[in-house]
């Protein structure tokens, strides 16, 4: 579908109806380090692309800039043809892009339920006023009861329903990589970026997590992926991208990729 | 599912009634009320530690000789005290126990409110602090109206500190607004050709808000001249009859009045923490950054909640101070945030009827309790008055505890920092949570555990972790 | 007055109200004269109160060790030093029934007392030690106080630095609250007013670590003469500093917040530079009520002492005249029994004045503070003050000013 | 050598492990796995006296070190990675060792260069401070740290999540040369096919119980074991 | 857009402050050149600022390590000092009084006010050992009292979050400083007598060196460079400081956490003793609220600086100190400490972390 080896600065090819995403030339330093060094690349709408790199490639720190957690030194960030460069991260997330931590960050003293509501778009008692006056407070149960309805369906697809009272604090590392998850998803997004989404999850319930993101994107959603596991990300992904050295080393597909003599060399090893 | 069902019930004891071991005496009678409407519990605890201090208050009253008068007074008081702590508490747990704002500038807020106030209604000639001479009810608005607009300027700097800066910011805050205050460059300045200012270490004097909001109440337009209200008329006629005067009436009204206004905070508290909106300060409180990352404006909540929560300090400040008359920059000493403090931890942050109880608890036994033991004490037995301990102990020494025993007496009214502090201390080792914090209070408008058993015999399920 | 207030009084007193003006007196032996003491026993003026109080309460210890048929019931209550403190004790006062207390000291106090309970309520308070300019304008039909107002001790310093001393310049360096911005403001207008020249005024906050910036600021413009308006508490810290820095021959004026005599030892100099002014005990009896004090308390009276005992003085004569335990008729009789014109009371003669008041005798008061005249504000009509000079560790007082408002 | 026998264990009041049985011997290559929440971690927390101790007993080299404290479990010889916050975030990389073998009296500096030479990234980042690293550079210098004292056993907590797959294969492959040095493992993983193959006994843990306890081989053999926990 | 001139809206306000501070040292020049600052005021302002900045900082330095290391502001620190003060004056009134007044009024530090200072005669020429036992005694006794505390409180709250265990210090710091209260009374007192001094031809810069300041402002240096040494060259530093960023870790690494906690206290409780103690040795008079007064501006050091820098802290007391005298210069005397709090309010609005967070020197 796309060539491997984009650069994003003539990435004009890519119009943005076939390309939500689009990063072009981002760079990021810590202090004397360059984490991201003029990556650039581009997500295809209803994929599932797989972002893979050896440790410390930044793969991370491009979720970071993309998202808003940390302002790029330069280089933009392009969501549905809007220059979303150093929004905040809540803003990004409005606009229908919405990621994982690579180290969960659960709302410890929250229970799942309330981790979980907390997730919905736009709801009517988000603002003081409908929450407390009377009459626009029943409006507001009334949709509490749909969205409760949501999350248990969620929570049961995911087998995290027993633990629903739970505060999240209390879960094991792979809950709560199922809890962030699920919670992603009821934010109704456009587009997920997924921080090593399976690493610490059974691989049982792995396979039909797999399962679950193939129906999303079935129904439109797009899916960007860090993951080391390379079973994964050549069995589920459509596109691959490799990171190494905080820029973009090639792109593809796996079987590309998996060919591809430098990124054997830099990130798969002689194996796979 | 409702209330009722079976499959719930065997959990919730386990649930509830976790924390830390011994449970106390309120956290008992919620394993009683178990099934009523958590309104009616709440309700419940506050009536009951209300009744509790009024009893108490009673009986030491008679005990030291106040008569039936004397109590009635001081039940008065601290009805007033504790209504006035409330409202301030509340505020506080908006900022603290909902979204983790750990504000200790209280004193600050409450400053700002009172001197609007004050400047606002103080008369403009006649005194040495000459003010604007406007009514009352133009008064109170404005101070709470400033005291927000106040947390607004606090509140936009300090929103990208972490925790623990934020309170040194907000405590460096309340000492700017103090020492600005007091200070004799704003004491009184010429604004629009009026003498106006903050009258320094002076402090200002303005009509008492303890006359003019109950003659509101009492007479048309405020004016005892202008004859009664409708309200007015009932009151003062029952009154009368029963023989109490007028000024023990509007005291009472005063009184009731803020109660009132604690009661309306109270429910809007309430309604705002089992809410979506309730929901989002709790994340803010547990991780601002994933609950940005969910597409939550986090910044522009915090603002909104901190400067309601602001505005109600200033209201708190106004009520307060309204009571004597006069406000000086020594009524908002640091200190009395931490007073405030500690009525929130009594009671238990995150917990609005905590808040409550915890506001009744520190006003009627903490701040009221020491000078009764030492009245009881003074009239019960002569003591000797040494002037050091080193005299007091050298007594000792030939066997006479009494010095010893009359020169703490006497410093009973300092060593009452130090109960607050052991009580402080106590809490935070035993009961992080207060009497009635960290309940099983769901952040939504459902009960959530209520909405949906949990089916089946559920792999982990079980108490919270308290620390 | 009507119908409906009757009512009202009969249930605090159980009086039955009397027309006010013109008292007929009591029989002593029918009725306790009620006296409240609301004074700072604790907290920041704790050590200053008690001995307060005690003096406010000699009057009644008197009348009972000398056997006077008048039996005085004296509730004594602690304000803690605090205003919320002071109302809520104030309050327990009328509500048992008292219908004029000698409170309260600290001039922060003294007002909220006085503006949420004493005038609404309609009882008779009388400060021994409450010196704000701010309570002369309180009103004076219930708020009295045998304390000089500040406003006069600044106009003294002001007429002492410039027409005794012949200091031309001066400046001032006060404590930053109500005590000292209103003693310095009054000062520097009279100064100012007489002709002299203030080159600077710098407030200063109490208990800092150093003061030497601000002496420096205060002094940059070398003025005769420097004013110090503090307490000991922040006075040891910036006499400490100014000796550490400064020349010790500039002549240092302070006020009645640093005469302690133990002040030049805390600071240790000698202090050679240093006068000062304060309130003097100077009535007619000042003798006489120092040893009643020493007598029942075993040691001399100290600071408005016996302003104290004036104030209570007072008020028990004012309450047998008025025959009756209430706020408004003793409000009525302060001035009579006070003021000049009948028998001459006094702390020697107390007993005897007592009973005469009772009988509805016309008496004047004069006592160990001053001759005890009121004005129409409950001030003082004439004070005087004492001119002390600092030297070698001792604290003197040289001279004796008679001041009328 | 280390011995759990009937283990009950938990957080605060809630009990998670109920009457686990677990053994491993001198230079043994043990793995745990198991579903999300059945308590992998807790065993391990429990051998090292983290979590509330209800019951049973826990062995090593025939002394009981139940109810020990974590800095006296250290010195009889155990080295443990936990599944999270493993480093310290704000020393460097070089820090970090030392601190790993802070109960010895001298820096080994012979060990800091084994580590370096094992992972060679750190040695040039060894004055970074270790926050702000990638996730898998954390997780090589919090195996580094582990390895500083040389223990006798080696508890692992997920070494493997978050590596990159060279270094995936790596760190197995480290793992089995460092329990060729006769140091005893002690592995719960994710990567179960991967820790079962080179175990040389394995255990399922399910809801806090054993389940299976069999060779490695054989529990990958196993049908049940394969279609229920490790995704087919 | 381009990438250089991009400012962030924090550097606007960096060089925003900057500016300002720029623009009032060219006023300061000019008013020097006009004449209307006298050259000898604004040395006091400047001198005067440098010892209190020095002051602020030796007390900010134990706060700023047990902050770090502990996790949670210690509200109880302005006690601690005062605790040092208090004990470390009352050994050298015990010690060096001997004979000169009796037991009682010496051991309450002339509560009764039967004696003086003077009457004891207490300076440093003429109690020399009693002013060096002092220190060592205000070092034990600040230290004990820390681990009592340590033990009886802190202790049981080792697994809350930064939060309770500052509210419970502050609880700390009421019983403190009112059980001082009681042992002492409330009276303000000068311990010291004042201070001797150094005349010499080669210190022609100014009349006298006043010899207590000298010792204060002498091993406040020493102390602050030592404690860095020891924090960032041994191994007990590191432990500390690893101890800071993972308390469970270090637990599992077998880095004996109480005992580095116990470390912790003894360094900083010793330090901050030892800063009450020289800071009563140069100003000269004490009470039970000299320590609190000084904990806000103790505060705004160790943010200033960044929490868990050494030279933080004393840079920060040092802008706090100056900003305090300096602003003599432009506003009034009541609204210096207002102008130093807005400015450390200021700072950490372009630099949150503080001067130096992030680089933790110690
Ligand atoms: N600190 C804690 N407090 C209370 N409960 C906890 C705590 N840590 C874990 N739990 C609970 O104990 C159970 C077992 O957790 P544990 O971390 O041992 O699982 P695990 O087998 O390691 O899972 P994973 O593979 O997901 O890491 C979980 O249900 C979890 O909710
Ligand atoms: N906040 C930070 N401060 C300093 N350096 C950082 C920061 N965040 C990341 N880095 C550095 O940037 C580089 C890229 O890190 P990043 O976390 O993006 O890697 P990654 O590709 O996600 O690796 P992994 O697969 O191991 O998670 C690393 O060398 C890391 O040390
Ligand atoms: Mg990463
Ligand atoms: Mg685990």
């Amino acid at each position: 579908m796309s060539d491997v080896e984009v650069s994003g600065a003539d990435g004009a090819a890519e119009s943005e109806a076939t390309h939500p995403l689009r990063i072009s030339n981002l760079t990021k330093t810590f202090g004397g380090i360059l984490a991201v060094d003029g990556a650039s690349f581009a997500v295809e709408r209803g994929s599932i692309t797989g972002l893979i790199g050896p440790n410390g490639a930044g793969k991370s720190t491009t979720f970071n800039l993309i998202t808003g957690v940390h302002a790029p030194d330069s280089g933009h960030v392009y969501f549905e043809g809007e220059d979303i460069t150093g929004l905040q991260p809540h803003q990004v997330a409005e606009r229908g892009l919405v990621r994982t931590f690579q180290i969960t960050r659960e709302l410890g003293e929250m229970t799942v339920l309330e981790n979980m509501l907390l997730a919905f778009k736009g709801q009517r008692g988000e603002a003081l006023w409908r929450s407390v006056l009377p009459v626009a407070r029943r409006r507001v149960v009334e949709e509490e009861r749909d969205l409760l309805e949501r999350v248990w369906e969620t929570l049961e697809l995911f087998e995290i329903d027993h633990l629903a009272h739970e505060e999240a604090g209390n879960l094991s590392g792979g809950q709560r990589k199922l809890l962030e998850l699920s919670r992603a998803l009821l934010t109704d997004p456009e587009m997920l970026l997924l921080d090593e989404p399976m690493a610490g999850v059974n691989p049982t319930l792995e396979g039909k997590l797999l399962e679950r993101i193939h129906d999303l994107t079935d129904e439109g959603y797009t899916f960007l992926i860090v993951e080391h596991d390379m079973d994964v990300i050549m069995e589920n992904c459509e596109h691959v991208i490799v990171m190494h050295q905080g820029s973009v080393l090639a792109e593809g597909t796996p079987a590309d990729i998996q060919s591809n003599e430098r990124v054997i060399e830099a990130y798969l090893g002689g194996e796979v | 599912m409702t209330v009722d069902d079976p499959d719930t019930d065997p959990d919730r004891p386990a649930t509830d009634g976790s924390g830390a071991a011994p449970a106390s005496p309120l956290e008992g009678a919620a394993a009683v009320t178990e099934s009523r409407p958590r309104w009616q519990v709440d309700l419940g605890y506050i009536v009951l530690t209300t009744i509790g201090i009024y009893v108490l208050i009673t009986a030491l009253g008679l005990l030291t000789g106040l008569g039936f008068g004397g109590v009635f007074r001081q039940l008065q008081t601290v009805t007033f005290l504790a209504a006035a702590y409330a409202l301030v508490v509340l505020a506080l747990n908006l900022h603290w126990g909902y979204t983790g704002l750990f504000n200790i500038g209280v004193a600050g807020f409450m400053a700002v409110g009172a001197y609007g106030m004050a400047i606002l209604t103080a008369p403009t000639e006649g005194t040495t602090t000459p003010g604007l001479g406007l009514p009352m009810w133009v008064g109170i608005p404005v101070g709470v109206a400033l005291a927000g607009l106040v947390g607004l300027i606090v509140v936009l700097p300090a929103l990208r500190i972490r925790a623990d800066y934020f309170a040194i910011v907000t405590l460096a805050f309340a000492e700017v607004i103090r020492l600005t205050i007091n200070s004799g460059a704003l004491a009184d300045v010429d604004a629009f050709g009026r003498q106006l200012g903050t009258g320094g270490g002076r402090g200002i004097n303005f009509p008492l808000l303890e006359h003019a909001i109950p003659r509101w109440v009492l007479y048309e337009g405020g004016d005892p001249a202008q004859g009664a209200t409708f309200v007015g008329v009932q009151v003062l006629t029952v009154t009368n009859r029963l023989g109490i005067e007028r000024t023990v009436v509007e005291s009472a009204i005063y009184t009731s009045v803020l109660v009132g206004l604690v009661a309306v905070v109270f429910v809007l508290s309430v309604r705002t923490a089992n809410s979506p909106f309730g929901r989002l300060l709790k994340g803010i409180r547990e991780d601002e950054l994933a609950t940005k990352s969910l597409g939550k404006n986090t910044d522009l909540v915090k603002i909104k909640v901190f400067v309601l929560g602001c505005a109600i300090m200033g209201l708190a400040g106004i009520f307060w101070q309204g009571r004597n008359g006069y406000v000086d920059p020594d009524a908002f000493l640091p200190i009395i945030t931490f007073y405030i403090f500690i009525a929130l931890i009594i009671g238990g942050s995150g917990s609005n009827t905590g808040s409550v109880v915890g506001a009744l608890v520190f006003a009627g036994v903490l701040f009221e309790g020491p000078p009764y033991v030492q009245r009881i004490i003074n009239q019960v037995i002569d003591l000797p008055r040494p002037t050091t301990i080193y005299d007091a102990v050298v007594a000792l020494g030939s066997f006479d505890p009494l010095p010893l025993v009359g020169y703490t007496v006497g410093q009973l009214a300092n060593l009452r920092f130090v109960l607050f502090g052991v009580i402080l201390i106590l809490l935070m080792i035993y009961r992080p949570d207060g009497l009635l914090g960290h309940r099983d209070e769901p952040a939504s408008p459902l009960d959530l555990r209520a909405e949906r058993p949990t089916d089946g015999p559920s792999s982990v399920d079980g108490g919270d972790d308290d620390e | 007055i009507g119908e409906e207030e009757d009512v009202i009084e009969e249930s605090e007193d159980g009086d039955d109200e009397d027309e006010d003006a013109e008292a007929a007196g009591t029989d002593p032996d029918e009725r306790e004269v009620m006296l409240g003491i609301l004074q700072p026993e604790t907290g920041d003026l704790g050590e200053l109160g008690t001995p307060i109080a005690d003096a406010a309460e000699l009057p009644a210890l008197q009348l009972e060790n000398e056997g006077s048929p008048v039996t005085v019931a004296v509730q004594r209550e602690d304000t803690q030093t605090e205003s919320e403190a002071g109302i809520s004790r104030a309050e327990d006062l009328v509500a048992a029934g008292v219908p004029s207390f000698t409170g309260a000291a600290a001039s922060d106090v003294t007002i909220p007392v006085a503006e949420s309970v004493a005038i609404p309520e309609q009882v008779v308070m009388c400060s021994p030690a409450s010196t704000s300019p701010l309570i002369t304008d309180l009103d004076g039909d219930y708020v009295f106080r045998t304390a000089p107002s500040d406003a006069l001790q600044g106009q003294v310093m002001a007429e002492v630095a410039f027409e005794e001393r012949g200091w031309e310049s001066a400046a001032s360096f006060h404590l930053n609250d109500d005590y000292g911005q209103a003693l310095s403001e009054v000062f520097v207008d009279s100064f100012e007013e007489l002709g002299g020249e203030v080159t600077n005024e710098v407030a200063f906050e109490p208990e800092q670590p150093s003061y030497t910036s601000g002496l420096e600021d205060v002094l940059s413009d070398e003025p005769d003469v420097l004013i110090v308006i503090a307490f000991p508490v922040s006075g040891i810290q910036i006499f400490r500093d100014f000796y550490g820095e400064f020349s010790d021959e500039l002549p240092i004026m302070v006020t009645d917040g640093l005469i302690e005599d133990g002040l030049p030892e805390d600071v240790d100099n000698p202090m050679d530079n240093v006068m000062g002014t304060a309130p003097a005990a100077d009535g007619p009896e000042a003798d006489a009520f120092a040893e009643l004090y020493e007598e029942e308390y075993g040691s001399g009276p100290g600071v408005f002492n016996a302003h104290a005992y004036d104030a209570s003085a007072v008020q028990i004569l004012a309450n047998l005249r008025a025959g009756e335990n209430d706020g408004d008729a003793i409000s009525s009789q302060m001035r009579e029994v006070a003021n000049p014109g009948g028998e001459v009371v006094g702390p020697s003669n107390f007993a005897e004045g007592v009973e005469l008041a009772a009988d509805g005798a016309e008496v004047e008061y004069q006592g160990a503070s001053s001759t005890v005249d009121f004005d129409e504000n409950g001030d003082m009509e004439s004070v005087s003050y004492d001119i002390f000079e600092f030297g070698d560790f001792e604290i003197e007082a040289v001279e004796r000013i008679e001041f009328e408002a | 050598m280390l011995v759990v026998d009937g283990l009950d264990a938990g957080y605060g009041d809630l009990q998670v492990l109920h009457n686990v049985d677990l053994q491993v011997d001198e230079g043994e290559y043990v793995a745990i796995v198991g579903p999300n929440g059945a308590g992998k971690s807790t065993v391990m927390k429990s051998v090292f006296g983290l979590t509330t101790y209800m019951g049973g007993r826990i062995e090593f080299q025939g002394r009981e070190i139940s109810g020990l404290r974590p800095e006296d479990i250290i010195t009889h010889g155990i080295g443990y990675v936990p599944q999270n916050d493993n480093i310290f975030s704000s020393l460097s990389v070089r820090e970090n060792l030392e601190m790993g073998a802070y109960i010895l009296d001298e820096v080994p500096e012979d060990a800091i260069a084994e580590v370096f030479n094992r992972f060679p990234i750190l040695e040039e980042r060894q004055d970074q401070t270790v926050g702000s690293m990638s996730g898998g550079q954390q997780q090589m210098v919090a195996m580094g740290r582990a390895l500083m004292l040389d223990p006798d056993l080696l508890l692992l907590d997920e070494p493997s999540a978050g590596l990159a797959p060279d270094l995936v294969e790596d760190m197995f492959d480290r793992v089995d040369a460092i329990n060729d040095d006769d140091t005893a493992v002690l592995i719960v993983e994710q990567n179960a096919k991967e820790a079962l193959r080179r175990c040389d006994r394995g255990y399922v843990l399910v809801q806090g119980e054993n389940r299976y306890e069999d060779d490695g081989d054989a529990l990958l053999a196993d049908e049940q074991v394969r279609r229920d926990f490790l995704g087919g | 857009m381009g990438d250089v001139t991009d400012f962030t809206w924090e550097q606007w306000f960096g060089v925003l402050l900057l500016a300002g501070v720029g623009v009032l040292i060219l006023d300061l020049l000019r008013r020097l050149a006009v004449g209307d600052l006298g050259a000898s005021t604004l040395t006091t302002f400047l001198w005067r600022g440098l010892v209190d900045g020095l002051i602020v900082g030796l007390a900010a330095v134990g706060l700023s390590m047990t902050y770090s290391i502990l996790r949670f502001a210690n509200f109880s620190h302005g006690d601690l000092v005062t605790t040092g003060a208090f004990s470390g004056w009352t050994a050298v009134w015990v010690i060096g009084g001997l004979g000169a007044a009796d037991l009682g009024s010496r051991l309450l530090l002339n509560a009764d006010r039967s004696t003086s200072a003077r009457a004891l005669d207490v300076h440093v020429y003429a109690e020399p050992l009693a002013i060096v036992a002092g220190l060592v005694i205000a070092a034990l006794v600040t230290i004990l009292v820390a681990l009592a505390i340590d033990r009886l409180v802190y202790r049981r709250m080792r697994d809350s979050g930064g939060i309770p265990l500052l509210i419970a210090s502050v609880g700390v710091a009421l019983v403190l400083r009112y059980l001082i209260v009681f042992l002492y009374g409330e009276r303000t007192r000068g311990v010291v007598r004042s201070s001797p001094s150094i005349d010499h031809p080669l210190l022609f810069w100014t009349d006298g060196v006043v010899v207590h300041e000298l010792i204060m402002v002498g091993s406040a240096v020493v102390l602050m460079v030592g404690l860095h040494v020891l924090l960032q060259y041994t191994k007990l530093g590191t432990a500390m400081r690893a101890m800071a960023d993972n308390r469970d870790l270090a637990l599992i690494t077998g880095i004996p956490t109480e005992r580095v906690i116990l470390a912790t206290w003894v360094i900083g409780a010793g330090l901050t003793g030892v800063a009450g103690y020289l800071i009563v040795l140069e100003q000269e008079t004490l009470n039970f609220n000299t320590g609190w007064f000084l904990l806000l501006l103790i505060f705004a050091a160790v943010i200033l600086g960044g929490i868990g820098s050494i030279y933080g802290a004393i840079t920060g007391g040092l802008i706090i100190g100056l900003a305090d005298n300096v602003m003599l210069v432009w506003i009034s005397g009541d609204l210096t400490r207002v102008a130093a709090f807005m400015l450390m309010i200021l700072i950490l609005i372009f630099r949150p972390q503080g001067l130096f967070g992030g680089v933790e020197t110690a």
